[in-house]
């Protein structure tokens, strides 16, 4: 489990509404409101994408918007930062290859 | 065009400081910041600050920024979240992302308090999902209540790897190792023993060959290295471990003031305006304020804020020059001995043998984090008599004095001069009331009472990790390095309101532990591993 | 090493460094002289790419129809580096009938001289490239119109006569041209002196003031154009993109971005801080200018906003002469903008000029002294 | 005269080296090989190293890799990393949506 129920420090998360989104079809739920890739670290999900020319997977790395390595397809838009774009319900997200949902030659 | 008489880019603790200065003489204020939330990077600091108290030291960062966001609210400044300042053009336009426009202000003068951006370093498999900035860890732990991993590695000594550990742990996480290329650890000795009694070990010296795994991360391989930089043969060590946190300084976020035409120079601490020590770049009206402008603390970053604040104000002529020097003498002051100690600008990348009370440095805490028991014994805040008694083992002269006011029977003494170490004044008498060990930033003092019982000592430690001990609880006792070197059972936990989440636990341990044992854990935990 | 060779070039971008390669292949020796710190750090690097011949003056056209045919297709060989060099046409888009109007304008001067454009429908249009508008009622096609990436073409060029021994030298800001004994000899610059031979002005706006140390006027003027950059999308056209109302032109690049140039309609009152400048303006509205006709690109990104100058002459067409009142000297600057498509052709005649071969294209009527007043 | 002055001095020959594969530009790709041997193809400036090869003109416009990238070609070219001038800052800081770009509708309350 990722989430911290209580901190030390900030004590107890305020109670925030359970929301479902698909990654990759997939059911996943999520905090609302929360970035996008909370919920997917939450739920362990590493890779939000493969890269273009090398096909390598990528991940969070800032995690504030800038390195914009954490970019994922969705709701159909690619390049979206997953680490700064909040999570609304049903949003429907996908991992990227290169620039889009799938990848060009089918394969990773 | 909507046009301010002060634009702020920059919601952080530079930016709100300048625009709450300048506010409070009467120039009309916006300020722009791309975030969620205001405070710029303080909303992740969970810890307590160093510095003085008219500084917000002992204060923990993210009330901080509450405190300063109030602050600017009540002072009639207009903070705008949300808000990308996507471009500064001439004439002192600025153009922001707000929803789903672009929309163009002008100021009659501009503050840009952008701050820094992450460095990173690059080694083999450095691209891999679980490979992360020291940044993005505090963002998910202290932002969005996640833990960035379950086994860590932390490559950086500097004071944000060191921090960024010790939140780790208090998230939940392991941190399985320290490690840094340097030769010694970068940041405070405070900040590096706090985490070395927690049992986690440095490498200096060291620094990451390989991060293991196909698609994100599932080990790690690190190396020695010569004086030379060179990787020594056979040195490679193996951790398994599923995240891996890069805390290798920060640059200067300085692109606007590039695309202002501000003169730039290029330093050894990144790419930065001239500005004169105002912050009045070479551009007119415009000023800077912060990381932007050079690496500091959060601290320095308020006070930089202020000046920068109060000469827009001048350069209004809302004060005259006149109070524009009375303004900022006092910031001034601060700035300059926040500036002092083994820390200073001047003395990066220079080797300190000696303190400034002309002690020679703890070794041992430069090279693993901790001081040695034989150490310890010669600096100031070490004493050793009758009855409970403040032990401070804080050994290196950095900015901050906290500890000297908490004491209300005066048992700790600093004095003027804010880098100076603690000491104790023997002839007080010390009431245990535990202020001192709550109040210091750097958990560096311990109540000792070598004659608790009869072959028992009782030691009392600041706390900040859960769950918290109850009394009654039997564990072991930590020494500085984080070796078990006892049985010890907690016979008092302190929690107050003043001591701002800083629990004070009380453990007994045998009477010759006394100036060995600094933490404790229950036997519960002691069990898992 | 000394300060002399055959011929001396003022000016690095595309057009010097395409003229420093064609000669360095002939065997002379070359110094080329850039005023900035960068190769090609003027138009050349800060343009849309077109390889154009659609829309020209016809004076210009032959120059430009004869990179398309003979220089273009085999340039990236040639130069052993992939300059991103695609012929797949140019549309210039039209939403209405005044539109409509200006497209046959151009495209009926266009087929006088002799090239292959046409109008077509809006249905042909979206056939070509199925991502217009619905809106777009017709537009001009030149099937042999294509683009180029300008960055990779400048610097390719400078790569091959730099391996070819061609001195380059930046931050050289030449300051005079100077006779000796009655011919153009030397170039002083802020620090020292270039001998050549022959001496060619290639410094865009520069050139005018650099002309004018020898008594020579062309008479330009510079303007500050802008041009944004997309992220990377999935491939979707290679045409290069143009409107009857100039709104905007561009085209997406091998990488996957768009890139976009444009102009707010201030551009020739447009003031800077000693540098191109973006303005505050003008980038959004090259943005509602493209998603007039590409309504789909409304949610790509755009990552960042470049700004340059060109030098336009009075008659927005380039001057590439001999100037035999200063015998050494030729010039080749007043490109006006659109100086990218034909460098390599007119890096292949000022090479040709220099050695005294005969050039393959007549080129007196972009003769510096063409100037004359009104009436 | 400067060796970033002088496309001619001599910086010595292209040698592989064992980390050229080291992905330097996270997002475009490029690796450390490929930015050394831009060096030695007369790529001597940060601007032109980035026109030619693109490495900061990725999604994240340089603010991850730029002083790595300084680093290398100053070491390529045995001089001070602070003698390179860093490459030119450009509008926008984060990436716009053309439709959010093209929006100045909206005044200010």
């Amino acid at each position: 489990m990722m989430r911290i129920d209580e901190h030390p420090i900030l004590g107890k998360q305020e109670e925030k509404r359970v929301v479902e989104f698909t990654l990759d079809g997939q059911i996943i739920m999520g905090f609302e409101g929360e970035p996008i890739a909370a919920a997917l670290k939450a739920a362990g999900v590493m890779i939000h994408r493969y890269t273009k020319k090398l096909h390598q997977p990528r991940g969070i790395f800032c995690a504030i918007g800038r390195c914009t390595d954490c970019v994922m397809v969705v709701d159909g838009k690619p390049n979206v930062r997953t680490c700064v774009t909040s999570l609304k319900a049903g949003m429907n997200v996908q991992t990227q290859f290169g620039v889009s949902a799938k990848t060009q030659t089918g394969e990773v | 065009m909507e046009r301010y008489d002060l634009i702020v880019a920059g919601a952080g603790p530079a930016g709100l400081s300048a625009a709450i200065e300048a506010a409070k003489r009467g120039l009309r204020v916006i300020v722009f910041d791309e975030n969620e939330k205001p405070g710029g990077q303080l909303f992740k600091q969970i810890h307590k600050f160093f510095g003085s108290k008219e500084d917000k030291a002992k204060i923990r960062g993210f009330k901080i920024g509450k405190d300063l966001l109030e602050e600017a609210n009540k002072c009639g400044v207009e903070v705008v979240l949300n808000a990308i300042v996507i471009g500064l053009y001439l004439d002192k336009e600025v153009t922001v992302k707000i929803g789903d426009g672009i929309q163009h202000f002008k100021g009659d003068t501009l503050i840009v308090a952008t701050g820094a951006s992450e460095n990173m370093v690059t080694f083999d498999g450095w691209t891999l999902p679980g490979v992360i900035g020291a940044g993005a860890a505090q963002t998910m732990m202290n932002l969005h209540h996640l833990k960035p991993g379950n086994r860590i590695l932390m490559l950086g000594s500097g004071n944000v790897g060191l921090v960024v550990s010790f939140q780790l742990m208090q998230a939940g996480c392991e941190v399985v190792a320290l490690v840094d290329a340097a030769p010694k650890v970068g940041g405070y000795g405070v900040h590096a023993s706090k985490i070395a009694r927690c049992g986690v070990p440095f490498y200096l010296s060291h620094t990451i060959i390989k991060a293991e795994g196909e698609q994100f991360v599932n080990g790690v391989i690190i190396g020695e290295v010569d004086s030379s930089w060179e990787m020594i043969s056979g040195t490679q060590k193996h951790f398994d471990v599923d995240t891996i946190c890069l805390a290798v300084g920060l640059s200067p976020m300085s692109q606007l003031l590039k695309m202002a035409g501000c003169h730039m120079k290029d330093t050894p601490g990144g790419y930065i305006p001239e500005c004169d020590e105002k912050g009045a770049t070479s551009v007119p009206g415009i000023f800077v304020a912060g990381d932007v402008s050079g690496i500091e603390e959060a601290s320095s970053a308020m006070i930089e804020g202020r000046i920068s604040g109060i000469a827009a104000a001048e350069y209004l002529g809302f004060i005259d020059k006149e109070e524009l020097k009375k303004s900022i003498e006092k910031q001034e002051k601060a700035l300059i001995s926040l500036r002092e100690g083994m820390f200073a600008p001047e003395n990066r990348g220079r080797s300190i043998k000696k303190t400034e009370e002309g002690i020679d440095v703890s070794i041992n805490l430069l090279k693993k984090g901790y001081i040695e028991e034989t150490e310890i014994e010669r600096f100031p805040g070490f004493t050793k008599c009758k009855g409970v008694h403040p032990v401070i083992e804080c050994t290196q002269n950095i900015p901050c004095n906290p500890c000297q006011e908490a004491c209300v029977k005066k048992c700790i003494k600093i004095g003027e001069k804010i880098t100076s170490l603690p000491a104790i004044d023997e002839t007080k008498e010390c009431i245990g009331c535990g202020m001192c060990v709550a109040s210091c930033s750097g958990q560096a003092i311990f109540l000792v009472n070598e004659e608790y019982e009869q072959g028992y000592a009782a030691i009392t430690l600041p706390y900040e990790f859960l769950p918290l001990p109850e009394v009654g609880s039997q564990g072991k006792a930590l020494d500085r390095s984080g070796k078990e070197i006892c049985a010890a059972k907690i016979i008092d936990v302190k929690t107050k309101k003043a001591f701002d989440y800083t629990h004070l636990i009380t453990m007994k341990v045998p009477a010759d532990m006394s100036r060995k044992a600094r933490f404790f854990v229950n036997s519960r935990r002691c069990e898992d591993e | 090493m000394g300060n002399c060779a055959d011929v001396v070039i003022i000016g690095s971008g595309i057009i010097g460094n395409s003229t420093a390669y064609y000669l360095a292949k002939q065997g002379c020796s070359v110094i080329v002289l850039e005023k900035s710190n960068h190769i090609g750090n003027g138009g050349s690097s800060r343009n849309g790419g077109g390889v154009r011949q659609s829309g020209r003056d016809i004076r210009e056209l032959p120059l430009a129809m004869y990179g398309v045919k003979n220089l273009w297709p085999t340039l990236s060989e040639e130069l052993e580096m992939d300059v991103e060099y695609y012929q797949e046409g140019n549309l210039r888009l039209g939403k209405t009938d005044e539109h409509i109007n200006i497209l046959q304008g151009l495209t009926d001067k266009a087929v006088s001289s002799g090239l292959d454009v046409q109008m077509i429908d809006g249905f042909r249009a979206k056939e070509i490239c199925p991502y217009l508008s619905d809106e777009v009622i017709g537009a001009s096609w030149c099937p042999t119109d294509g683009h180029a990436n300008p960055m990779l073409a400048t610097l390719a060029y400078y790569r091959k006569a730099r391996q070819l021994g061609v001195r380059f030298i930046t931050g050289e800001d030449a300051v005079e041209i100077r006779k000796i004994r009655g011919k153009a000899r030397q170039v002083v610059t802020s620090k020292t002196i270039y001998e050549g031979e022959t001496i060619i002005l290639a410094a865009g706006y520069d050139s005018r003031k650099i002309a004018s140390t020898t008594g020579i006027d062309i008479p330009m003027t510079q303007a500050a154009l802008e041009v944004l950059v997309t992220e990377a999308q999935a491939p979707m056209f290679y045409q290069m993109l143009g409107t009857a109302k100039a709104d905007f032109y561009g085209h997406q690049s091998t990488h996957g971005s768009f890139v976009f140039g444009g102009s707010s309609g201030y551009e020739d009152m447009n003031k800077d801080n000693g540098m191109p400048v973006t303005t505050s303006i003008t980038a959004s509205c090259i943005c509602r200018g493209i998603m007039k006709y590409f309504p789909c690109l409304e949610d790509v990104k755009i990552v960042r906003v470049w700004a340059g100058w060109i030098d336009v002459c009075v008659d927005h067409v380039p001057v590439i002469s001999k100037v035999e009142e200063v015998p050494g000297l030729i010039l080749a600057c007043a490109f006006s903008g659109h100086g990218f498509g034909i460098a390599p052709t007119v890096g292949t005649l000022l090479s040709q000029l220099v050695v005294g071969e005969e050039t393959v294209l007549d080129i007196s009527e972009l003769r510096y002294d063409r100037f004359r007043a009104k009436i | 005269m400067s060796k970033l002055k002088e496309r001619m001095s001599g910086i010595g020959e292209f040698m592989s080296q064992p980390d050229d594969q080291l992905i330097i530009c996270r997002c475009e790709e490029i690796t450390k090989g490929e930015i050394r041997k831009a060096v030695h193809d007369g790529m001597f400036t940060m601007t032109e190293i980035r026109r030619y090869l693109r490495t900061g003109m990725g999604l994240c416009q340089g603010l991850t890799c730029a002083s790595m990238v300084k680093r290398i070609v100053a070491r390529e070219l045995l001089i001070s990393s602070m003698e390179l001038e860093p490459a030119v800052s450009r509008a926008p800081m984060r990436p716009v949506e053309m439709k959010i770009f093209g929006n100045e509708e909206k005044e200010v309350k």
